[in-house]
C-alpha cells in the first residue's frame, strides 16, 4: 500500500464545510439505538468546540428508510425534505448537517435531481406549499455531522485525554474504517476523500493517533439493504454482507471499527452476535468481538468522556477490552445502571459472544 | 412495443439512472444482492433498455427486483453514468403502481412494510421508533435489546436520550401539528393512496390464499424460498 | 566311382521308394520338431482359450454352424478364397493377390502333397510316433527312390512337387522385391514390421530357397522332377560327385523352426487364425469386446498386408498412417492401451478399410467396441426426452401430429379429427438435415412436385438419432435415443420413413427395428417416384460426379439408386474411386479427435478424387458430406473453382 | 446455538483461486481446443439438447474455467453427441471430443 | 523558393510526415518539446502484431529524416497568423515563417491513478501496460517479482464516461494480447487472464494473437470489467468483476495487475492548439475539416494534423496518416497558395 498515492487521491476530495451556525437534523436509527453519541455529538461541538447548532423539535424522519423500501413515492420523500429544508431557513440556517447517512445520500440526490429537472423542484415546491403552507430555501452547505467531527478532528485531538493507541504497549491502535454507502457512492465529490478512499474517517483516525486497517472488503455494503434488513426473510442478505466483511478483515486482527452511519454499528456490532451464537465464529481476541462504534463514540472516548455515558453499554459486541487497550478507567459496576444510579438490571449473557 | 418502459420513463430516477448500458458488468461484480441472491443488475438495466414490455413486465412481477438493497454501490462504479439502483427503484416503484408486487414472493413483503414503515412515520414521524422494534420479532437485536426494550425510559433518560418528551433530543415526541404536515405531504404526493392499494392487495392475496391478514403477515414476514439463492 | 542311384538302379526287384535311413530319424529335425510343437501347442491351447472366452450362445451357435450345408458351403468357399487363393486382393491388385497365393496356396499344396506321398509310399511313417510330425516335411532326406522303378506315379508328385515349390519361390521373390520396392505392386504405403515380424519374415523367405537347396542336393537319392534334378545336376557340374547335403538340412529345419518359434508373436499367424476367424464369421458371432473372444480371432486373423494403409482417408498426411486400422490390430494384440484409445478414437469410421480387407476384419467395429470399453461409464441424463419428442403431442384418432398436419400437405385433422388421415409418408430430416436447410427445401420440392402426401416428423428440430452416440460407443445412451423415436415414429402410424442423412439411415434400419415400416433414404425414395413415373425428370447434359457418403455407401450398401436416378437428370462422370472405394469427406463424424485442419486435408483428397473427370457437379446424398464439400469448395483453392456441390435432391427437382 | 429464524447464505461468487489448474490442464493435454472457446454461444444456438434444457456446451466451458466443473458435468449430461455444435463452431473445436474429455477428466474422482 | 513547414512533434507521426516532406524538396522544421524523439514509440519495447521492436521501427523513421531541421527541447513560443503564412517563434529564440504547419501533437496515456477503483499508485503491485513495456524494455521492476497470476484490465480510461473518455482507444485489446503473451513468455508458469469488454482486434493478424495467446498460451479472457481492486494482508490484489457472459460475480487473487491505460488528447498538444485558435471537439482530439474525405486537414487553412492528435490511431494508421498529410501539405502548397490573387478564393472552394 502506497500511503502518498491515497494522500494525492484525499487532496482531491476537499469539500468546502462551513465554520459554524449549523442546523442539526437528527437519524431515526441513531436515535433509536445510539441516542448517546448524537448527544456526544451536540455537547461536543456545541461545549467544547463552541459552535451554534440548531436542533428544532419540528423536524422529522427524512422518510429515506421508508422511500429506500420502496414504500412511499419520490415525491412524497421530496416533498418532506423540503419541508426539512423550510424548517431550516425558517430558523435562520443556511448550514444543514445531518446526522443520518441515508439522509445525507438523499439530500444530495435530491439537489442532484432537481437540478437536472428544475419541473421537478417546482412541483414540489408546490406540493409543499398546498401540504404544509410552508416555502423552503436550498441550504448553502449540505454537510454529514461526520464532516464536521472531521473538519475539528484535530481540535478534539488538542483536547484529547488519550489517544487511540494500546497503553500497554504504545502501539497504535488497528482501527477499520466503515463509511456508509450512500456517503459518497453516490456522488463521490460529496464525500471527504471520494468514493474509493474516503478520507473522513482516516482523518479522525489518524488525528487520534490510531493505525488505519484497509481490508479488501472494506467498500462493501454493511448488508443494511432496508427491506433486506426488515423483513425477517431477507435478513440471511444481510448477515451474510456483514459476515463477508469481517472475514476479509480477520487476518488484519483490528482493535476497533469505526463507523459513519447510523444503520452500520448496529449490524457490524448485532451481526457479530448473530454469527457468534449461530456458528460459534467470534472475530477479536479470545471470543470477543469487535467494537463497532459510532465516530461520535470513538471522539467522545479520546475526549475523556465515561464510556457508560457514551453508551457503550448498548452494544452487544463487549468494548472492555478495548477500552483497557486504551487505557479507559470505567467502573464496571456502572455499566447497566440508569439514570442516577437505579438498578435496571442488565442483558442476559450470550451463550457465544464474550 | 415499449408501453411499461413509457411509464417507466415518467420516473425521474430512470431518466437520470439509464444512459444506454455496455453490458460491461462492473455493478454485478460489486453488487451485495448479485452475490447473494440470484441476481444480475446488468441483466436488469439491458432488459429495461430493450425496452421489450413483455420481459419487463416478467420483471415487474418476479422477485428478482426486490433483491437490491439499494446501497447504490453500483453507481460508483458504472463507466456510463448509469445507475442500476435507481432502475430498480423505478421497476420498483412501477410493480407497486401496477398491483405486481403482490405476485411475487419477495414483491408481497411491501404490504408488511409500507404498513410499518408509513405508519411509524405518520405516528410518530420517524421511520423507526424503539417501542415498535420489538424484541421478539428481532431476536438478532441480542440480548442488550432485549434489556434495553424493557427498560426504554431508562436507558434513554440515562443515554441523553427524549424519549417522547417535549423540545428537541433523540426520540422526542414531535409535535402533533408536524405531524399532521406530514400527513398532508403523504396525501397530496400519493403516499396515503398508495399505502391503501398496497393494503388492499395484500388482504385480497390473503382471501385468495385462503388465510387471515395476520396468518398472511406472519408468512410473508418469514417466508424465504431457497430458489432465491444460489447453491 | 559309380554313383549311388545308377548302383541301386540295376535292382529292380527293389520298391520305388525305400527307406534310405532306417530309424527314421536324424538331428537335424529336432529344431523342425521344435518348432512345430511349439507351435501346435500355441494354437490349441490358444483356439481353446478364445472359444471359450466367447458367450456360451455364441459358442453353440459357432459349432452348430459347422454343420449347416450352406455355412459349409460358405465356409469352404472363404477359406479356399480367402485364406489359399487370396481373391479379394487378386481383384484389387492382381500381383499381389499373386504372391499371396503363390506362398499360401503352393505351400499348402506342398504340405497336403508331401502327406499323399508319404501315405502312398511310406504310410507307416505317418504314425506321429515313427515320426510322422517331421518325416513328411523331411521325407526327400529319408528315402532313396530307386531310379530303375520310377512310376509314372512317382513321376508325377515328383513334378507336381518341384511346380509348387517353384511357385512359392516366384511369389517369394516377389515378397522380397515388395519388401524393397512396395509401389510397384500396387502399395504407396507398407506396413512397418515388428521383431517377431523380421524373425518370421526372414525365416519365410529362408525356408522355400533352403527347401530347393536341400532337395536339390539329395535329389540324386530321393529323386525329384525339373527343378530340383535340375539343379542336382548343376552342383555335380560344379563340385563333383562329393555333395554335402546334411548342413542344408539342417538349415531349411532351422528356418522352419525359426518360423513356427516366430509366428505366434508375428503377423504370419493370420495364416491360421483366419481359419478360425472364417468360421467364427460365417456363423454370425459379432466381437463384444475389442479384444477378447471373437474379436481375438478377428485380430488375429489380419494379415498386416497393409491395404488399409492406402485404403484410409486420413493416410493423405503421413502423419495419420498410425491411425490406420492395421496398427490398431498391431496395438490390440501388443494391449498397448494407450495407443489403442488413440487410434480408435481418431478414426473417421468411414467403414473403406473394412470393405477392402482381404479377410473382412471390421476394424472400425472393433474401435467401436474400443470406444464402448472406454466410454461406457459416462453419465447421461436424458429425463427429457420422451417430451423433447412428443412435444406437440399426438392425439386424435387419426393420431396425427399437429405438428403433421399443416394445411399445405393436404391433412386437416385440427378441423376434422375424425377424418385425419395417417400419414403414408413420414419424412425424418434429422440434425445435420436442418444445419442445411437447403436440402429440406429440395426434399420438400420433390415431394411436392411428385404428389406425395407426407408429415414432416422433426420440422420443429427433433432429437438426435442415435449414430452419432453409437459410433462414440454409448450404446446404453442411444438405446435411450432410439426409444424415444421410435414410439414417436410409431405413434405416427406411417408406413414409409424417408431420411435425408445417410448417418440416420443406418442407424433407423440397423437398431429401430421398426414393425411394418419401411425405411429408406430419400435416394431410394426417389429414385423409385422416378422409375413409377410419379415425378417427371428432365434430362440435361450437365457433368455430374456422384460422391458415395461413407454410411450410404459402405453403410448400407446403397450405390445404385442414388446413380439410377442421377442418370436420369444429368450424364454422370466417374471419380477415380468410387462404390466401396469413395474417399470420405472428412467430415465424418466419426471420428472423435481429428482435428479440423487434418479433416480439411481428407475433404481436399476427396474432392481431388471426385474431380478426376472433370464433372460439374459435385452430388452428395448426405447433409454432412454437402456441408463439409460447400465449405471446401469455397474455402481456398482456384482449382474448385468451376465445380458446385450439390444435394441429391436439389439436382432432381431443379 | 441460537436459532433466528435466518442465517448465512451461500455466496454466488465465482472464486477463481479455486481453479484447479492441473486438472485444465489435463483435459486441454486431450483435448486442447477447450482453449480457443471465444464464447460466441454458436453451439449453444444449435444444440439439439439446450433446446429442451439448459444445456450449453459454452457455459460448460466456461464453468470449467471458473471453478465450477460440476456444474459442467450437470449440463453436459443431456448432451446427445449429435455434432451439431462442432459443425458451427467458428474455431472449429472438436465438440464433440470436447465434451467426452471434460466428462472424462471431471468425472475421475 | 521552398516553402518552409513546421512540423510539430517528433513523434512517429511528425517523423513520417517531415521524411515525406523532406524528399518532395520542402524545407521541413520539426520540433518536439522533448529530448529524445519518438514520443511514446521510444518507450515502447515490442509492437503488435508481430513483435517487431520499437527501436527498429523508430531508427528507420529518424533515418527517414536526413535534411530535416530537428530541434528537440523545443515548444512554441507564440503564433501569429499571417494572410498565408504562420509566424512561429520557439522557445530556442528561433522564429519561423512557416508556410503551412503540421501538428502531429500525438496523445497521451490516460493517467491511471484517476481510475481510482483499480488503486494504481496506492497497491503495490498495480501497474500500467507503459510500466510494463519499461519492464520489458528495462528488464526491471520492483513491482513484478515472479508473479502466478497476473491480470490485464482492458479499457482504463477508454469508453468510461466516468473518466471523461467515451471513446475506444483501439490500441489497447492488441497490446493486452501482445504483452499477455510476452508477460507468459517471461513467466511460463504464471496464469495470465484478460479482462474486456469487447476484444476489438480488428487488424490484420490481430485476430490470429488473440487466437495464439489463448492456444499456445493459455491466457484465459474473461468478458467483464473490473470493479474493484484491493489489496491482501500479502499484498497480492483481489479483483472484483462479473464474467458477463455467465452472468456471475467472480473475484480472483491476482500477484501483478496491468492496467491498460487508453489513449488521451495530448495536453501539451492542446497547448499548440489554443494558440492556433483551434478547435477540439467533445472528445479532446482536433476537429479535422471532414472526418472521411479530409481527415488530415484542420478547419483553418495552412493547418493540418497527423496521427492521434485526431483521435487514437495504431501506429501503421499514423504512419498512413503522415503521408496522406504530406500529400495534403504538398497539394495545398503547389495549387493553392502560390496563386496570390485568388487565394482567398481557393481556399474556400478547395480547403
Amino acid at each position: 500500500m502506497i500511503y502518498e498515492g491515497k494522500q494525492k487521491i484525499w487532496s482531491e476530495y476537499q469539500k468546502e464545510i462551513p465554520d459554524d451556525h449549523y442546523f442539526y437534523v437528527r437519524s431515526c436509527i441513531r436515535q433509536s439505538f445510539f441516542p448517546a453519541s448524537e448527544a456526544t455529538f451536540l455537547d461536543i461541538t456545541r461545549n467544547k468546540l463552541g459552535k451554534d447548532i440548531f436542533e428544532t423539535e419540528h423536524h422529522t424522519t427524512c422518510g429515506g428508510i421508508a422511500y429506500h423500501s420502496d414504500t412511499i413515492p419520490q415525491e412524497t420523500v421530496m416533498t418532506i425534505i423540503a419541508r426539512q429544508f423550510a424548517l431550516m431557513a425558517k430558523n435562520g440556517y443556511e448550514n444543514y448537517v445531518c446526522s443520518c447517512i441515508t439522509s445525507f445520500g438523499l439530500y444530495c440526490e435530491t439537489m442532484e435531481t432537481w437540478r437536472e429537472f428544475p419541473e421537478l423542484e417546482a412541483k414540489i415546491r408546490e406540493n409543499l406549499w398546498k401540504s404544509c403552507k410552508l416555502e423552503f430555501a436550498k441550504p448553502k452547505f449540505l454537510i454529514h455531522a461526520s464532516d464536521l467531527i472531521y473538519k475539528y478532528r484535530k481540535l478534539i485531538a488538542a483536547q484529547a485525554v488519550r489517544k487511540l493507541v494500546n497503553v500497554h504497549t504504545g502501539e497504535p491502535l488497528k482501527v477499520v474504517e466503515h463509511i456508509g454507502c450512500h456517503y459518497s457512492k453516490m456522488f463521490p465529490s460529496k464525500g471527504v476523500g471520494g468514493a474509493e478512499y474516503p478520507y473522513v474517517l482516516v482523518g479522525m483516525i489518524e488525528a487520534w493517533g490510531g493505525e488505519i486497517v484497509d481490508y479488501p472488503e472494506r467498500r462493501h455494503c454493511c448488508g443494511f439493504g432496508f427491506r433486506q434488513y426488515f423483513i425477517k426473510g431477507n435478513r440471511g442478505y444481510s448477515l451474510s454482507n456483514t459476515h463477508k466483511k469481517f472475514e476479509s478483515m480477520e487476518p488484519f486482527k483490528p482493535d476497533l471499527i469505526i463507523t459513519n452511519c447510523p444503520g452500520c454499528p448496529y449490524f457490524l456490532d448485532r451481526w457479530q452476535y448473530v454469527i457468534a451464537e449461530s456458528t460459534g465464529k467470534t472475530y477479536g481476541q479470545d471470543g470477543h468481538g469487535i467494537p463497532a462504534l459510532t465516530y461520535e463514540e470513538v471522539a467522545g472516548l479520546v475526549m475523556g468522556y465515561d464510556p457508560w455515558d457514551l453508551g457503550l453499554q448498548t452494544h452487544q459486541v463487549g468494548v472492555e477490552p478495548l477500552l483497557d487497550k486504551m487505557g479507559v478507567e470505567y467502573d464496571p459496576a456502572k455499566k447497566y445502571l440508569g439514570k442516577n444510579g437505579k438498578d435496571i438490571g442488565a442483558p442476559a449473557p450470550c451463550s457465544c459472544l464474550k | 412495443m415499449g408501453k411499461l418502459y413509457d411509464l417507466l420513463m415518467k420516473d425521474y430516477r430512470l431518466k437520470e439512472g439509464l444512459n444506454a448500458c455496455i453490458n460491461c458488468g462492473t455493478c454485478t461484480a460489486i453488487c451485495p444482492a448479485a452475490e447473494f441472491y440470484r441476481y444480475d443488475p446488468r441483466r436488469i438495466v439491458d432488459i429495461v433498455q430493450s425496452k421489450d414490455d413483455e420481459e419487463i413486465e416478467k420483471l415487474l412481477k418476479s422477485d428478482t427486483i426486490w433483491y437490491c438493497g439499494e446501497c447504490m454501490s453500483c453507481v460508483t462504479r458504472c463507466p456510463r453514468k448509469n445507475a442500476a439502483g435507481l432502475i430498480i427503484m423505478s421497476l420498483r416503484n412501477l410493480s407497486i403502481e401496477l398491483g405486481y408486487f403482490i405476485e411475487s414472493e419477495k414483491g408481497r413483503q411491501q404490504y408488511l412494510l409500507t404498513k410499518d414503515l408509513c405508519s411509524n412515520i405518520l405516528d410518530y414521524g420517524y421511520c423507526v421508533y424503539p417501542r415498535r422494534f420489538d424484541y421478539a420479532g428481532h431476536p438478532e437485536a441480542g440480548r442488550v435489546w432485549e434489556w434495553e426494550e424493557k427498560h426504554l425510559d431508562d436507558v434513554f433518560e440515562r443515554l441523553g436520550g427524549n424519549l417522547d418528551g417535549k423540545g428537541p433530543g433523540a426520540m422526542r415526541r414531535i409535535p402533533q401539528e408536524d405531524l399532521e404536515q406530514i400527513r398532508n405531504i403523504f396525501d397530496i404526493t400519493g403516499a396515503t393512496e398508495r399505502m391503501e392499494n398496497v393494503r388492499k392487495a395484500g388482504e385480497k392475496k390473503a382471501a385468495e390464499l385462503g388465510m387471515t391478514v395476520e396468518e398472511f403477515s406472519e408468512m410473508v414476514y418469514k417466508q424465504s424460498d431457497p430458489k432465491h439463492l444460489n447453491h | 566311382m559309380t554313383p549311388l542311384y545308377q548302383f541301386l538302379a540295376a535292382q529292380a526287384e527293389v520298391p520305388e521308394v525305400i527307406d534310405r535311413i532306417p530309424s527314421g530319424y536324424s538331428h537335424f529335425v529336432i529344431p523342425f520338431t521344435i518348432g512345430i510343437t511349439f507351435f501346435l501347442c500355441w494354437i490349441g491351447v490358444g483356439c481353446v482359450r478364445l472359444l471359450a472366452a466367447i458367450p456360451r450362445n455364441d459358442r453353440i451357435r459357432f459349432w452348430k454352424s459347422l454343420f449347416i450345408p450352406k455355412t459349409i458351403v460358405k465356409n469352404l468357399k472363404d477359406l479356399f478364397g480367402d485364406c489359399l487363393f487370396h481373391l479379394k486382393i487378386w481383384q484389387r491388385k492382381p500381383l499381389l493377390g499373386y504372391m499371396h497365393s503363390a506362398i499360401a496356396f503352393g505351400w499348402f499344396m506342398i504340405i497336403v502333397l508331401g502327406h499323399i506321398e508319404v501315405a502312398l509310399f511310406v504310410p507307416a511313417r505317418l504314425n506321429v510316433s515313427r515320426g510322422g510330425l517331421f518325416y513328411p516335411i523331411f521325407y526327400r532326406y529319408f528315402v532313396w527312390m530307386n531310379p530303375g522303378h520310377t512310376t509314372l506315379k512317382g513321376s508325377f508328385f515328383f513334378f507336381l512337387m518341384d511346380f509348387f515349390l517353384l511357385y512359392i519361390l516366384t511369389g517369394i521373390g516377389l515378397a522380397v522385391f515388395k519388401r524393397f520396392r512396395s509401389i510397384v505392386l500396387g502399395m504407396r504405403h507398407t506396413t512397418k514390421p515388428s521383431l517377431a515380424d523380421r524373425i518370421a519374415l526372414y525365416s519365410l523367405w529362408l525356408i522355400f530357397p533352403l527347401r530347393l537347396l536341400a532337395e536339390s542336393f539329395t535329389a540324386d537319392l530321393s529323386g525329384g522332377s525339373f527343378l530340383t534334378v535340375g539343379v542336382n545336376h548343376f552342383w555335380h557340374f560344379l563340385f563333383g560327385d562329393k555333395l554335402m547335403f546334411l548342413p542344408f538340412w539342417w538349415a531349411y529345419s532351422i528356418s522352419l523352426g525359426l518360423f513356427f518359434v516366430a509366428m505366434p508373436f508375428s503377423r504370419y499367424m493370420h495364416i491360421l487364425t483366419e481359419v478360425l476367424w472364417i468360421l467364427l464369421r460365417n456363423a454370425g458371432i459379432k466381437p463384444h469386446h475389442p479384444r477378447k473372444g471373437v474379436a481375438e480371432a478377428e485380430i488375429y486373423a489380419c494379415s498386416s498386408c497393409g491395404l488399409c494403409l492406402d485404403a484410409c482417408p486420413m493416410n493423405v498426411q503421413k502423419k495419420n498412417l498410425k491411425y490406420s486400422s492395421v496398427y490398431f490390430i498391431r496395438f490390440l494384440r501388443r494391449h498397448n492401451e494407450k495407443k489403442i484409445n488413440a487410434i480408435a478414437d481418431k478414426c473417421l469410421m468411414c467403414d473403406k478399410c473394412h470393405a477392402l480387407c482381404p479377410v473382412g476384419v471390421d476394424a472400425p467395429a472393433l474401435r467401436r467396441a474400443q470406444r464402448i470399453t472406454v466410454n461406457n461409464s459416462l453419465p447421461y441424463d436424458y429425463s427429457y426426452l420422451p417430451s423433447a419428442v412428443s412435444a406437440g403431442q399426438l392425439s386424435g384418432p387419426g393420431r396425427v401430429h399437429p405438428r403433421f398436419a399443416a394445411a399445405e400437405y393436404g391433412l386437416s385433422p385440427a378441423a376434422d379429427p375424425a377424418g385425419a388421415q395417417k400419414p403414408e409418408v413420414l419424412y425424418f430430416a434429422g440434425c445435420m438435415t436442418h444445419l442445411t436447410p437447403r436440402i429440406i427445401k429440395a426434399v420438400e420440392k420433390v415431394f411436392k412436385a411428385a404428389g406425395v402426401e407426407y408429415a414432416f416428423a422433426d420440422r420443429e428440430g427433433g432429437i438426435c438419432c442415435g449414430r452419432p452416440l453409437m459410433l462414440a460407443g454409448k450404446t446404453e445412451a442411444a438405446a435411450k435415443v432410439i426409444e424415444a423415436n421410435k414410439k414417436m415414429i410409431e405413434e405416427s402410424g406411417c408406413t414409409t420413413l424417408v431420411l435425408s442423412c445417410p448417418i440416420c439411415y443406418k442407424i433407423f434400419r440397423e437398431e429401430y427395428h421398426l414393425e411394418g415400416i419401411k425405411v429408406v433414404h430419400y435416394t431410394q425414395f426417389i429414385n423409385d417416384l422416378i422409375a413409377s413415373g410419379r415425378l417427371p425428370v428432365s434430362k440435361s447434359d450437365e457433368k455430374i460426379v456422384y460422391h458415395d457418403p461413407c454410411e450410404l455407401g459402405r453403410g448400407c450398401n446403397v450405390y445404385f439408386e442414388p446413380r439410377a436416378a442421377l442418370d436420369q437428370v444429368g450424364t454422370l462422370v466417374k471419380a477415380a474411386k468410387e462404390y466401396d472405394e469413395s474417399i470420405c469427406c472428412g467430415g465424418s463424424l466419426g471420428s472423435l479427435t481429428l482435428d479440423t485442419r487434418d479433416r480439411a486435408k481428407i475433404s481436399e483428397s476427396s474432392l481431388d478424387n471426385l474431380l478426376a473427370n472433370s464433372p460439374e457437379t459435385i452430388v452428395t446424398a448426405c447433409p454432412l458430406c454437402l456441408k463439409t464439400f460447400s465449405e471446401a469448395v469455397s474455402n481456398s483453392k482456384h482449382k474448385y473453382i468451376r465445380v458446385t456441390v450439390k444435394d441429391f435432391a436439389e439436382v432432381i427437382c431443379r | 446455538m441460537v436459532d433466528f429464524g435466518f442465517g448465512l447464505v451461500p455466496s454466488s461468487r465465482m472464486n477463481l483461486d479455486l481453479f484447479d489448474k492441473e486438472k485444465y490442464e489435463e483435459l486441454a493435454e486431450i483435448e486442447p481446443d477447450v482453449r480457443i472457446c471465444m464464447a460466441c454461444g454458436s453451439c449453444t444456438a444449435v444444440c439439439t439438447a439446450g433446446k429442451y434444457t439448459r444445456t450449453s456446451l459454452r457455459e460448460a466451458i466456461e464453468d470449467i474455467k471458473n471453478a465450477k466443473p460440476e456444474k459442467a458435468l450437470e449440463m453436459l449430461r443431456a448432451c446427445q453427441l449429435c455434432g451439431k455444435c462442432s459443425m458451427v463452431c467458428p474455431r472449429g473445436i472438436n465438440t464433440r471430443h470436447l465434451i467426452l474429455s471434460i466428462t472424462k477428466v471431471y468425472s475421475a474422482k | 523558393m521552398k516553402n518552409n513547414i513546421l512540423i510539430i512533434g517528433g513523434g512517429p507521426a511528425g517523423l513520417e510526415a517531415s521524411a515525406q516532406l523532406q524528399r518532395m524538396g520542402y524545407n521541413v522544421i520539426l520540433i518536439e518539446k522533448d529530448s529524445v524523439l519518438g514520443g511514446h514509440l521510444a518507450k515502447w519495447d515490442r509492437l503488435f502484431p508481430d513483435g517487431v521492436p520499437a527501436d527498429e521501427v523508430l531508427s528507420g523513421l529518424i533515418h527517414g529524416t536526413e535534411g530535416v531541421k530537428l530541434f528537440t527541447e523545443t515548444e512554441i513560443r507564440a503564433i501569429n497568423r499571417l494572410e498565408k503564412s504562420y509566424n512561429v517563434r520557439l522557445t530556442n529564440g528561433i522564429t519561423v515563417l512557416s508556410d503551412a504547419v503540421l501538428i502531429a501533437s500525438g496523445f497521451d496515456l490516460f493517467n491511471a491513478v484517476k481510475k481510482e477503483e483499480y488503486g494504481y499508485g496506492i497497491y503495490d503491485r498495480v501497474i500500467t501496460n507503459a510500466d510494463l513495456e519499461a519492464y520489458f524494455k528495462n528488464g526491471s521492476d520492483k513491482r513484478i517479482d515472479h508473479p502466478k497470476r497476473i491480470g490485464f484490465v482492458h479499457c482504463v480510461g477508454s469508453r468510461d464516461e466516468k473518466s471523461g473518455c467515451r471513446s475506444c482507444s483501439k490500441v489497447c485489446c492488441a497490446t493486452a494480447v501482445k504483452q499477455a503473451i510476452e508477460v507468459k513468455e517471461s513467466f511460463p508458469d504464471a496464469e495470465v487472464f484478460c479482462f474486456y469488454m469487447d476484444l476489438r482486434l480488428f487488424g490484420r493478424h490481430y485476430e490470429d494473437l488473440y487466437l495464439k495467446a489463448q492456444k499456445e498460451y493459455g491466457v484465459r479472457f474473461i468478458r467483464g470489467r473490473v470493479a474493484e481492486v484491493s489489496e491482501n494482508i500479502d499484498g497480492s490484489l483481489v479483483i472484483k468483476a462479473e464474467d458477463t457472459v455467465a452472468s456471475k460475480p467472480l473475484k480472483a487473487t491476482m500477484d501483478l495487475l496491468v492496467l491498460m491505460s487508453g489513449m488521451r488528447p495530448s495536453v501539451s498538444g492542446k497547448a499548440v492548439g489554443d494558440l492556433l485558435e483551434m478547435t477540439v471537439e467533445e472528445d479532446g482530439y482536433f476537429a479535422v475539416r471532414s472526418g472521411i474525405a479530409a481527415g488530415q486537414r484542420s478547419p483553418l487553412p495552412g493547418l493540418f494534423l497527423a496521427g492521434a492528435a485526431t483521435g487514437p490511431k495504431t501506429l501503421p494508421e499514423t504512419l498512413a496518416d503522415a503521408r496522406a498529410a504530406a500529400v495534403e501539405i504538398d497539394r495545398y502548397l503547389t495549387e493553392i497558395f502560390p496563386d496570390a490573387r485568388n487565394y482567398k478564393q481557393l481556399v474556400r472552394e478547395r480547403w
